[in-house]
């Protein structure tokens, strides 16, 4: 003799498969193509033995490699969140490349070096933001103006007819320089793999349990909510950038303790390599969604495949293979997301 | 009465937004043109400003097809990648079989033929686009990014990452290097030229241009207008994967050559140019002649630092200074306008 | 297993000479050696370079002939490498103070040489107009700075010391980039009258651009407004080098099949113990790198060398 | 109203520009302390615009504003907020990707060092929302709410956030009866705690039933503010905003012989459980029903914009599956919500009308400008669209305005059968009428009409025949006339006649 009629539907099997695709595909895929990389070299070798993909080495070289984009994919994250985009990472990362090694091979001493180059990202950050935020340039130009300008830059700070700053013409990069990136301190990995590791950790503690986190998501999926409910949009914007461009150099920071030299065009095409492993993750471009752990993963993702097919196939397979990985990923993703919401 | 009407004529006759926009980017154009002239010695001459659409052929040609699709509230990532893999198929369906090398031998067809074929190469991949936007609702920007990658990578795999060039008919260097009017300027300017004006009346006389302004400003309203959102942003996708394709192949003929890195880059340049022009990247909003003359911009900036011999780090630099001014520019106009 | 595995590192597989030689290493490693040759591009990125040493151990791989652009950044690597025991040696240019073997290839001597020759060349032909020069290719890179940039200019200086150099232009983007500066420089600077184009598809672009312009002609082996150089000599620019109508008149001739195979022969040494994996200062092998000219090399010459470096 | 009311907000000759149009012109009057003071006017009147101003949305072009005694001229929201008002603004403004409860809390979160705490805040701000909608989830993501539930939302986010001066801008748009009484409740005990609420609303019913005190706004200028004990009834609220008397009254049409057009069997969807009604030709029909009772989803159905099972049958041939069949088949909507589903927001009034009818304004695929012009002049007149040219971005316009916008697209289709979901949703009196009057032309020449509407004056107004709806089923049909009985109507509606079935 009730008036009201229950309104809790019993979930079925198929939906809640769905949203477990969906909370988990990326896990999967990481699944998969570590798989795939193990097995393939099988007839050769054995599971673990050099020359396979599993070996503790390979593994050591590819997060290695890896610190980079995974020291930025998550900061990446987090401005997408917002809706914004920053095309002018890969020439921040390299302009902080050529700045640390400048400094490094000047005699500067590693924690100033480091401190100063953070700066520095602070900065370029910074100045993305306020030309988004303050010019109300769309994202998009304002950083493409950026990527020209810090590319500039970076160039412009490296002599002459040289590529990239290095020991040579009585100066010599300190030892420690290549230690940051190469020499393993935990696990057989170095300090800049950690370090993408905290950063990233603290990230995912940013975008769950701070204003911050909760702005961005607000700002991006609806920026004229979020300005009218109060909140300063144009603060989260700019801080947004400047996390972005303290990662940017950290990454940078990262590429050329690895290389233990200052290229300035080590971080070229940078940008879209993090554009694909934070798409890959399953970040809305459009903004609101996204999560930086996810991105995180997208990275490991597109880094064992691109350096684990290195030995099996020739190098000109890489392009095919990361976009189709690419266009596989996002349209099972949105597949799956759409059968559970629907 | 009659006084009344003429308040209405004269509001109605306001400029728009569009025109606005437009106008000032053509006078950005002209602005930094005559300031390189007064830096770069012999800058100011006819033969230059020729060389400023004749060098640019090819990524205007592509911003046809990107402005539409950006009006239309879509991204195309993928025309780079469509000019490597169109060019990389008509060499290598061109190449007569059995060369020295699997680079030097190819599948032997007529020249025609291969063009055709190659252009259906181009279209397979604006069918994926299509395929997955529409389709599948995937964003573009994904999409097209993987398509891109996609295309690129199987010109990579043809050409072994590098580039056919051997072993060609004669005849396949023909329709790339056609002068016109006894002058410098070639076949595939002059086609451009044409794609832009019958763009131009595309885009402000047809119901086809309407649709993708509709679309682009809002697809569900459109939808539910009646409007065939999918069909139109398919047609959308293979008109500009047909441009990229033609632009694939004239280059191809151009240098006798398929290469795998060709048009590297060049799907940011389109997206570059066209939102330089004043289109907006949210959809709904753009003309293809402020795309024309944001070409223009970019290309008076690079003209006049090679004319100056810049090295490579002044050239970035210059071009970020120039890009700021000209959107800056745009935005300071527009809001004053509007007040 | 017996089959010996060999990393052959090549700085960019999109350039001919690099594709023709990576080809080559794999034929030749496999029938003089059984040897399996797995060809790393570098793709023109240091950055790529360097993470690629890192697979040498990690790939298992028994030796490796490596092309670096930046020996410091490789060097932590290749000591890797040689703790493991793996056989590391490198191409075109020492690495660093690691005291591996390197196969030299002498660069500098034909750019310094077609530098001389086009400017004499020209002199001979308008002994008034005075030489203006350019360079199109890689303004800021050490490796083809040291190579090509710099040995021309001096080349060009020796028989013509008032001779003026615009400097080099970044031509990094291919051929279409190439085309367009070559098309906007002489339009604004129609002076110029010597162009080194430093990579064959540049040249390709280089060409273009002239023609659109009127130029890039001879007159039955006279020079009417330029002369051109190039670098890559192939069957494309053998036409072009050895038609008298034409303005290009020398390239550099990089032998893709002996650079290929002397490569692979180090390496094979090295495991075999013929060589030592390191010495100091470390050991250095030449090959040599040829002045492929219409004045001094005889067209059935080049047809010859064209024929034994490309096969056919 | 016993306590002595002080000021709570006053405004002195404040006025704003946009190019062209002067939206509140030189305004004075005083709210005060702690009543429900009402704000009423025409579409285009300049209410939503004093509103954006008081929030800090607009700068005035001149003139001031006190609250509290002090002077208040806030940049941002923020600072408005901080000044003591909150606001619920006219249109929707919540982020779909956030969850109910961080939304609700979006802009006042407490924190520390950035990191976000709970507060009293989230605690009142759910019981307000369990208090009007108990069946909205906190942890649900908002864009599986639907558009009556995210109001909802904002209106339990406005009235939770400690303001002492409440603005909303016609907050029961979107909502049934049962909520608007729920919303009600909470706005008295925000009354009795001494806030001061500011309701504007075009439900004139609304106004006298709860207002204390009301503001008439007329063309941007003040016409009048005084107590609602002192206005003598509708009429005279009515004359105030528009200079004139309306009177909506149903008179029956003579349409007994008139054939079906449109036949309806089993619809079903995942809300609708096997609908099955017909249209006649010349009849307008209403659907009525409460918030989530399947109105939409029927109009929708019948457009094919939805997926369904069932038959549609229009003049007798299955309709094809998307909107662009309905329209051939000479079906138009009047969508539910006009800026995401209606208009096109960044293109002209001009661009707007033609849509749905591209025959009539091109040859082969060209456009005609001059018919394009044409058809957009001639709608401008008919539905007394206010705007300075037909150039106008349909941003630029007022709500109600926008509506008219949307019904010209439609009527312009020059379709057999009309669905018009919630066709006079923001819209004034004055307009309504307007629009009634060319709902019943257009029957008079034989056109259908299905109206979908939450307000049943407006049902009782215009329709022929009601269909009444109760949580996706048909209940009950019953012919217009003196007799229906609003009790009874009511009481189906609400999920009584089913109760009473059993
Ligand atoms: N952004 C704008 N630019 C130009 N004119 C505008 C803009 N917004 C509103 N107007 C104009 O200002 C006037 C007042 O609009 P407002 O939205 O305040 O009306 P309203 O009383 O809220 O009407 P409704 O009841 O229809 O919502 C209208 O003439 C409208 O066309
Ligand atoms: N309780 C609910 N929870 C979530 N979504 C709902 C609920 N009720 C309705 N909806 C959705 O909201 C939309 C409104 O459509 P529906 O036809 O149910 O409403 P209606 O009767 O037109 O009422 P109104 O338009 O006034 O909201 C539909 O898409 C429906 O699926
Ligand atoms: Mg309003
Ligand atoms: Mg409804």
């Amino acid at each position: 003799m009730s008036y009201s009629i229950s309104k809790t539907r019993h979930t079925p099997f198929s939906a809640r498969l769905g949203q477990f695709l969906r909370d988990y595909y990326i896990y999967l895929v990481l699944i998969l193509v570590v798989v795939l990389l193990s097995v393939a070299n099988l007839d050769r070798f054995d599971l673990f033995e050099r020359g396979n993909f599993l070996n503790p080495k390979n593994i050591v070289n590819i997060l290695r490699v890896s610190a980079p984009i995974l020291t930025l994919a998550g900061a990446f994250t987090l401005l997408m969140v917002s809706g914004h985009i920053d095309l002018s990472v890969g020439s921040a990362m390299s302009l902080a490349a050529v700045v640390y090694a400048s400094l490094a091979i000047n005699g500067v001493p590693f924690l100033m070096a480091f401190g100063l180059t953070v700066v520095v990202g602070v900065l370029l950050g910074a100045i993305n933001g306020l030309l988004v935020v303050k010019l109300k340039i769309t994202p998009v130009i304002a950083t493409l103006i950026t990527l020209s300008l810090y590319k500039g830059v970076a160039l412009l700070m490296v002599q002459d007819g040289v590529s990239a700053i290095k020991s040579g013409g009585g100066l010599k990069m300190p030892g420690w320089f290549n230690d940051y990136g190469r020499s393993g301190v935990l696990l057989n990995l170095p300090m800049a793999f950690w370090v993408a590791v905290l950063v990233t950790i603290a990230l995912i503690v940013v975008q769950n349990k701070t204003l911050l986190g909760k702005h961005a998501a607000a700002v991006g999926g609806n920026p004229t909510a979020a300005r009218l409910s109060g909140v300063s949009s144009n603060k989260i914007v700019i801080l947004l950038y400047v996390v972005v461009g303290v990662s940017a150099a950290l990454a940078g920071i990262a590429r050329s303790s690895f290389m233990s030299l200052g290229d300035p065009l080590s971080g070229d095409g940078m940008e879209l390599t993090a554009i694909l492993v934070v798409l890959l993750g399953g970040t809305a471009f459009s903004g609101g969604e996204g999560r930086v752990l996810r991105s995180f993963i997208g990275a490991l993702i597109i880094m064992a495949l691109t350096v684990g097919m290195l030995t099996l196939v020739p190098a000109y397979y890489q392009t095919l293979v990361v976009g189709t990985v690419l266009l596989i990923a996002a349209a099972s993703n949105h597949l799956v997301s759409r059968k559970g919401s629907k | 009465m009659s006084v009344q009407l003429k308040a209405k004529m004269a509001k109605g006759l306001k400029m728009s937004d569009e025109a606005f926009i437009t106008l000032l980017v053509v006078s950005a154009a002209v602005f930094i043109f005559l300031f390189a002239s007064l830096l770069v010695p012999n800058f100011f001459q006819f033969q230059n400003v020729v060389n400023l659409v004749t060098n640019n052929w090819a990524v205007i040609s592509l911003g046809v097809g990107v402005t539409f699709l950006l009006v239309s509230g879509n991204f195309d990532l993928s025309v780079g990648g469509i000019v490597a893999l169109s060019g990389v198929l008509a060499v290598w369906f061109a190449q007569a079989p059995g060369g020295a090398n699997a680079l030097a031998s190819g599948f032997g067809m007529p020249t025609w033929m291969a063009m055709l074929f190659a252009l259906f190469g181009a279209l397979a991949i604006g069918g994926l686009n299509a395929l997955f936007v529409v389709r599948f609702k995937i964003p573009s920007i994904i999409v097209t990014l993987g398509t891109m990658l996609v295309a690129r990578g199987i010109a990579q795999v043809i050409t072994h990452g590098s580039q056919r060039n051997t072993n060609l008919p004669d005849n396949f260097g023909f329709l790339g290097n056609i002068y016109l009017f006894g002058t410098s300027i070639k076949l595939p300017v002059v086609l451009m030229l044409v794609l832009v004006c019958v763009a131009v009346v595309i885009e402000k006389r047809t119901i086809f241009g309407r649709l993708t302004f509709w679309i682009g400003a809002n697809p569900v309203a459109a939808r539910l207008s009646g409007i065939k959102n999918a069909r139109h942003q398919t047609h959308l996708y293979l008109f500009s994967a047909a441009i990229a394709g033609m632009v694939g192949i004239l280059l191809a003929s151009e240098f006798k050559s398929g290469f795998s890195s060709r048009g590297m880059l060049m799907e940011f340049d389109a997206l570059v140019i066209a939102l330089l022009g004043g289109v907006a990247i949210a959809g709904g909003f753009g003309s293809v002649v402020g795309m024309f003359f944001g070409a223009l911009i970019l290309a008076t900036v690079t003209s006049a630092a090679t004319g100056l011999v810049l090295s490579p780090d002044w050239q970035y630099i210059l071009k970020a200074i120039a890009v700021f001014l000209a959107i800056v520019a745009q935005t300071w106009a527009l809001t004053l306008k509007n007040r | 297993a017996d089959e010996k595995r060999i990393a052959f590192f090549v700085s960019d597989l999109s350039n001919v000479f690099h594709q023709a030689q990576a080809a080559e290493a794999q034929r030749y490693g496999k029938e003089e050696y059984g040897a399996e040759v797995v060809i790393f591009d570098g793709q023109a990125d240091s950055a790529v370079m360097t993470q690629n040493v890192d697979q040498v151990v990690a790939g298992g791989f028994d030796g490796a002939t490596l092309h670096i652009w930046d020996a410091e950044a490789a060097a932590p690597g290749v000591r890797e490498a040689l703790e493991e025991g793996v056989a590391m040696t490198s191409f075109f240019s020492p690495l660093g103070d690691t005291g591996i073997p390197v196969a030299r290839s002498d660069e500098a001597t034909v750019s310094f040489a077609m530098g001389a020759e086009m400017a004499t060349a020209w002199k001979t032909a308008h002994p008034d107009v005075p030489i203006v020069m350019v360079q199109l290719g890689w303004p800021n890179h050490t490796e083809v700075n040291s190579g090509r940039t710099k040995p021309f200019v001096e080349g060009v200086l020796s028989v013509a010391p008032d001779a003026e150099n615009l400097g080099a232009l970044d031509a990094s983007g291919g051929q279409e980039a190439a085309k367009q500066i070559v098309v906007d420089l002489l339009t604004q600077r129609p002076e110029v009258n010597l162009i080194y184009s430093e990579a064959s598809n540049l040249t390709v672009g280089t060409m273009a651009g002239l023609s659109q312009l009127g130029r890039g002609k001879f007159e039955n082996g006279e020079p009417l407004t330029e002369i051109v150089a190039s670098v890559d000599f192939d069957s494309v620019e053998f036409d072009q080098v050895y038609d008298p109508n034409s303005s290009l008149k020398v390239s550099m001739g990089l032998p893709p099949i002996e650079t290929a195979r002397g490569r692979v022969d180090l390496v094979m040494d090295v495991i075999n113990g013929k060589v030592d994996m390191t010495s100091d200062p470390a050991q250095e092998f030449f090959y040599k790198a040829y002045t492929i000219s219409f004045w001094t090399m005889p067209e059935e010459t080049a047809e010859a060398w064209l024929t034994s470096q490309f096969g056919g | 109203m016993t306590q002595q009311q002080s000021s709570a907000l006053s405004v002195e000759g404040l006025t704003k520009d946009y190019p062209g149009v002067r939206a509140v012109d030189n305004v004075s009057f005083t709210i005060k302390q702690g009543a429900i003071h009402c704000l009423v006017g025409e579409n285009g009147a300049g209410k939503s615009t004093l509103v954006k101003m008081l929030t800090g949305v607009l700068q005035p072009t001149s003139g001031s504003i006190t609250v509290a005694g002090r002077r208040h001229c806030p940049r941002n929201p923020q600072e408005a907020r901080d000044g003591g008002i909150a606001t619920l603004f006219q249109e929707l403004h919540v982020v779909d990707e956030l969850t109910v409860k961080e939304n609700l809390t979006l802009g006042m979160e407490a924190s520390r060092f950035g990191f976000l705490v709970n507060s009293k805040t989230d605690e009142v701000a759910i019981e307000t929302l369990a208090t009007i909608e108990p069946s909205i989830d906190p942890e649900a993501r908002v864009a599986s709410l639907s558009v009556a539930q995210k109001q909802i939302l904002e209106i339990s986010r406005a009235a939770s956030s400690g303001a002492s001066v409440i603005i909303m801008d016609e907050p029961t748009a979107a909502l049934s009866e049962r909520e608007v009484e729920r919303l009600f409740a909470v706005i008295r005990r925000l009354r009795d705690a001494n806030v001061t609420v500011v309701y504007i609303s075009h439900k004139l019913d609304e106004i006298f039933e709860l207002g204390d005190d009301v503001t008439v706004f007329r063309d941007g200028k003040h016409i009048v503010t005084k107590p609602l004990d002192e206005v003598d009834g509708r009429q005279q609220l009515i004359e105030l905003m528009i200079g004139r008397t309306v009177f909506q009254q149903y008179e029956p049409r003579d349409i007994a012989d008139a054939e079906p057009i449109l036949q309806v069997e089993h619809l079903k969807t995942s809300l609708l459980k096997d609908v099955s009604f017909h249209v006649n030709k010349g009849e307008v029909v209403g659907f009525y029903g409460l918030v989530g009772a399947g109105k939409t989803e029927i109009a929708r159905a019948i457009y094919g914009a939805d997926k369904f099972s069932g038959s549609v049958r229009f003049n007798g041939k299955e309709i094809g599956p998307t909107p662009h069949d309905a329209i051939a088949a000479g079906i138009a909507l009047v969508p539910e919500e006009r800026r995401t589903q209606g208009l096109f927001t960044n293109l002209t009034i001009r661009e707007n009308v033609p849509v749905m009818n591209l025959e009539k304004i091109s040859t082969t695929g060209m456009l005609s400008p001059s018919r394009e012009r044409q058809a957009a002049e001639h709608f401008v007149a008919q539905l007394g669209i206010a705007t300075s040219s037909i150039e106008k971005h349909t941003e630029k316009l007022s709500g109600g305005n926008q509506q008219k916008v949307v019904l010209a697209k439609c009527l312009f289709a020059e379709a057999d059968l009309l669905l018009l979901d919630e066709p006079t949703r923001g819209v004034d009196v004055g307009a309504k009428t307007e629009i009634y009057d060319v709902i019943k032309a257009l029957a008079n020449e034989g056109k259908s009409i299905c109206v979908f509407s939450t307000e049943l004056e407006e049902i009782l107004g215009i329709c022929d025949r009601i269909i009444l709806l109760y949580e996706g089923m048909l209940e009950e049909e019953l012919l217009n006339g003196e007799d229906v009985d609003i009790a009874h109507i009511l009481n189906v509606v609400t999920g009584g006649a089913e109760h009473k079935g059993q």
